[in-house]
């Protein structure tokens, strides 16, 4: 688990880009979980402060109820257990051959090369992207560097994974992929923290929500409570996923996702 | 622009042995540099061909990759025979300039014409080797060479790196062209210089979100190679 | 990046002022280059050998950065040459008719000591060679020599001299661009005449002539290059 | 309008990324156009083919009836024609204030200077970002940058503008002005093309569709038609925009847009 206590974050003393927050990812056995926030709400800075990457200004963040040290050792033992993909997955791949660059936090961890061939091939097949094993990188599509990108952190098996907009830039197939991806990962035993502008994405894929805005976690809880107040959804730039729509205004029952709500009203029918 | 590259990962001999291909490349730059003429020219037309069939090149194409050398050959043939001689019958087309004749020299047109042949021979035998041999096999030929290990590290990245570049550079290039930013000399320097200045940039925040995904993936201070 | 600017505001002047150095050295990579085959074995080898201590003492200098306390050096390193690769296909018009492409090899020079540059220039014409099929494997040690060398050498004295005159920051600029430029070729047409030496004037003669061809293509280049310089150095300060 | 005639395109003389397209965009009177395809469908190559900057492999490319003539006056009339604005907002401002980026186009084509402030304050104004004018770009949101990227096109006066990804990286308040946006626009005489992954924005902005895949238009038409096929959509890796999905699945009308739907919903209960 997670634990943020008081963590406020701040670039230049002035202005609280987090202010004083005060939460705990993952219990009551929550394994999506949602951070949503406008552009600038301060989720990024978030992000970073959970891999050790900036230091809270106050506050401080326990893992599994172990403060964070941000000592060199402190650092390696926390990315252990969280690792990250960002958003640009260009910026994440340094080896031109996908086997290699999957295999690189593995050769920084020291594992012996068997093992290493081992495990990476069983993330690329986990993640359907095997055939490009050997392929060179400069070649990929945008949503095949992304499962790259994944890939070099997945093959860590950190306990968690933060995924930042992992559906940018990705055709309605992708999109697909990337939610069934995350449902492996779960099934997997890994937990993910996720942030995106994609509302039905979100609404879909995640268990529990955190709304941010103005540095503050303006609204937590699961689907129905987070995305039942359209108006602070609207102020938050911020909108209601379709699914909650046609359930607020057309009196359809609230369905957690497409295929339900296709499968029992098919049956209605 | 680096359409090399992608023949390299496509062509029939991919696979064989890097080092056997550098000693391939080897052999045919001793038989350029080797002094019978013949066998030049025999083995510019060989590998020339076999480039061909195993990178599936067009002929075409193959020939563009020599459009922008041609010139610097030539000029360097024109260096080596033009010439300045009081003797008329030294020269090949003599020009008279005051009392001396400007043209080019018989002696060296032997030579220069060997020159342009050996060029030529050599050239074709590295475009051999660079479009069947993939540049992450041309690390392992470094590595195999014994070259220090570091400035093999930085090699691998940069070549990485060279594409995301590449992206940047013709991204920005085109909209700059798309809003009438070369149409002119004055317009083609200045544009270049914000062209410039704006992959300076990405020098940076590349280096900056690198460094974080550098610690994501517990980067201690070595790329394995 | 206005954040990263603030954030690295010693590291970026002096990022700054390197890339002042890159496009101030304007080698003109693919005009200056030396064709795979061009030169015979011996002088090949000749042209390797003077380079080599160069080399290894730009190694020892990469060393010494790597342990320093530059966080992730390599990846700097590395893109740094990948910028200075990049910007080598600018094209700039020349009067051949064909494009002459100016390169920048003086980035890292003042970001990492002169040393390093001779170890990054020789991966930059090895991509070059391989990856734009120009320049060659053979001749890969004389042209280190002139355009990672003596270009940089020369710039950089020039670039001492006029700031020590107290010559406006520009003009400077302009004149270390130009003369690392010339420098470059005046080195290029002199490994080319020893080995063609006329057959009336000798070597003498062989360098006047292989001057005067590549003064035809680099001095409107050059002038070309000392004006972007200008620019770029203006749009960087700026900001 | 523009019509395609038989147009290919090929990069490698091998793999034709565009096959024999024959199109004519904007007859009847369509002023938003939607182009539709998964990524590496050949929508990008189509785009640039459209501004000049690919020469097309074979077939001709007509403007107003005269074929598009690649000599660089040529070109400059094409460009003049038609505009592009890419995805990428950072790679296609070149100046830190946005009026200095915005005026770049009109400088180059040497109008005079109180012809630009005029021109460029217009756009601005058009764009609702005249307060930005004097502003830094790097305090910009993305959804800022994204209007001054538009700015920079639409200050030459081009007939055309094609918007490639017009929604990628913005949140869900930044795309509903996005859309209010080319409504505002179309409202002003411009003509739109688009390309976007996000059905339901496509579904509620273009008045007229070509579905992309393997190089040729698959599909051509207006909402009802091109979007009815669902099988057709899946293979092609896109999805249908939900308004179809409930007309389909849950037997509502098809309405052309979401306040439509809630509108007239609203007004039965």
């Amino acid at each position: 688990m997670i634990e943020l206590k008081h963590l406020s974050y701040s670039y230049d003393d002035r202005v609280k880009i987090l202010d004083d927050i005060s939460l705990k990812i993952g219990a009551d056995n929550h394994k999506v979980i949602g951070f949503m926030g406008h552009n600038g709400a301060g989720k990024s800075t978030l992000f970073l402060n959970l891999v050790g990457e900036l230091k809270p200004t106050s506050g401080e963040i326990l893992i599994d109820g172990e403060p964070v040290e941000y000592s060199k050792k402190g650092l390696r033992k926390l990315r252990r257990k969280i690792g990250i993909v960002f958003q640009n997955s260009d910026q994440q791949i340094f080896y031109s051959i996908v086997k290699d660059d999957v295999a690189f936090a593995l050769h920084n961890l020291k594992v012996p090369s068997e093992e290493i061939n081992k495990r990476v091939e069983k993330v690329l097949s986990e993640l359907d992207i095997l055939s490009l094993k050997e392929q060179p990188i400069q070649y990929l599509s945008g949503g095949q560097k992304k499962r790259v990108a994944i890939a070099g952190i997945m093959v860590i098996g950190s306990e968690w994974i933060l995924l930042d907009e992992p559906t940018s830039g990705l055709d309605p197939d992708g999109r697909i992929r990337m939610q069934k991806l995350i449902q492996k990962l779960v099934n997997n035993g890994q937990r993910i923290i996720l942030s995106s502008h994609d509302m039905d994405f979100m609404y879909e894929t995640c268990d529990y929500f955190y709304l941010l805005g103005k540095g503050r976690i303006l609204k937590q809880g699961d689907k129905q409570t987070v995305f039942d107040d359209e108006q602070l959804l609207r102020e938050n730039k911020l909108d209601q996923p379709w699914l909650v729509k046609i359930h607020q205004k057309l009196g359809l029952p609230l369905y957690d996702s497409e295929q339900e709500l296709f499968a029992i009203e098919e049956k209605h029918n | 622009m680096l359409s090399i590259d992608k023949y390299a990962y496509e062509n029939r001999i991919v696979n064989w042995s890097p080092k056997l291909k550098a000693l391939l490349w080897l052999g045919g730059i001793i038989l350029a540099f080797q002094p019978i003429q013949w066998l030049k020219l025999a083995v510019l037309v060989v590998v020339a061909t076999i480039t061909i069939y195993v990178t599936k090149v067009s002929f075409r194409r193959y020939l563009s990759w020599f459009y922008a050398i041609i010139p610097f050959v030539l000029l360097s043939v024109i260096g080596i025979v033009v010439t300045v001689s009081p003797q008329r019958s030294a020269l090949i087309w003599p020009i008279k300039f005051v009392s001396v004749y400007i043209g080019m020299a018989k002696v060296m047109m032997p030579k220069a014409g060997q020159m342009a042949l050996q060029c030529m021979t050599a050239i074709v035998c590295t475009y051999w080797f660079a479009l069947t041999t993939p540049f992450i096999q041309i690390l392992q030929v470094l590595k195999a060479a014994r070259f220090p290990r570091v400035m093999i590290e930085v090699t691998m990245l940069m070549y990485r790196f060279i594409f995301i570049f590449v992206d940047a550079f013709d991204q920005i290039h085109r909209a700059q062209k798309l809003r009438f930013g070369y149409d002119s000399f004055g317009l083609m320097i200045h544009s270049s210089g914000i062209l410039a200045k704006m992959l300076f940039e990405q020098v940076i925040i590349n280096y900056e979100m690198m460094t974080k995904a550098l610690d994501a993936k517990l980067y201690d201070g070595e790329f394995y190679i | 990046m206005m954040g990263a600017l603030k954030k690295y505001r010693k590291f970026m002047l002096f990022l700054a002022i390197g890339f002042i150095y890159t496009l101030a050295y304007p080698m003109t990579a693919h005009a200056m280059h030396i064709m795979e085959g061009m030169l015979p074995p011996k002088w090949c080898i000749f042209w390797f050998v003077v380079s080599a201590p160069f080399f290894i003492y730009g190694l020892y200098r990469m060393h010494k950065i790597v342990n320093s306390d530059i966080p992730n050096a390599k990846v700097m390193l590395a893109l740094c040459g990948a910028f200075v690769f990049v910007l080598s296909s600018l094209k700039l018009p020349s009067v051949t008719g064909s494009c002459s492409h100016p390169t920048g090899v003086g980035l890292g020079t003042v970001m990492f000591g002169p040393g390093v540059m001779s170890v990054l220039g020789v991966i930059v014409l090895l991509f070059q060679a391989l990856l734009l099929a120009h320049g060659g494997l053979t001749t890969l040690g004389a042209n280190e020599f002139s355009m990672t060398i003596v270009g940089p050498i020369v710039g950089y004295a020039v670039w001492k001299l006029c700031r020590a005159m107290k010559v406006r920051r520009s003009i400077s600029l302009f004149l270390c661009a130009m003369f690392a430029d010339w420098s470059t070729y005046v080195t290029t047409a002199f490994q080319l005449a020893i080995v063609f030496p006329d057959p009336n004037g000798g070597v003498g003669a062989a360098l006047v002539k292989f001057l005067g061809i590549y003064a035809v293509t680099q001095i409107p280049l050059a002038i070309a290059e000392g004006l972007l310089t200008v620019i770029v150095y203006n749009l960087v300060i700026s900001n």
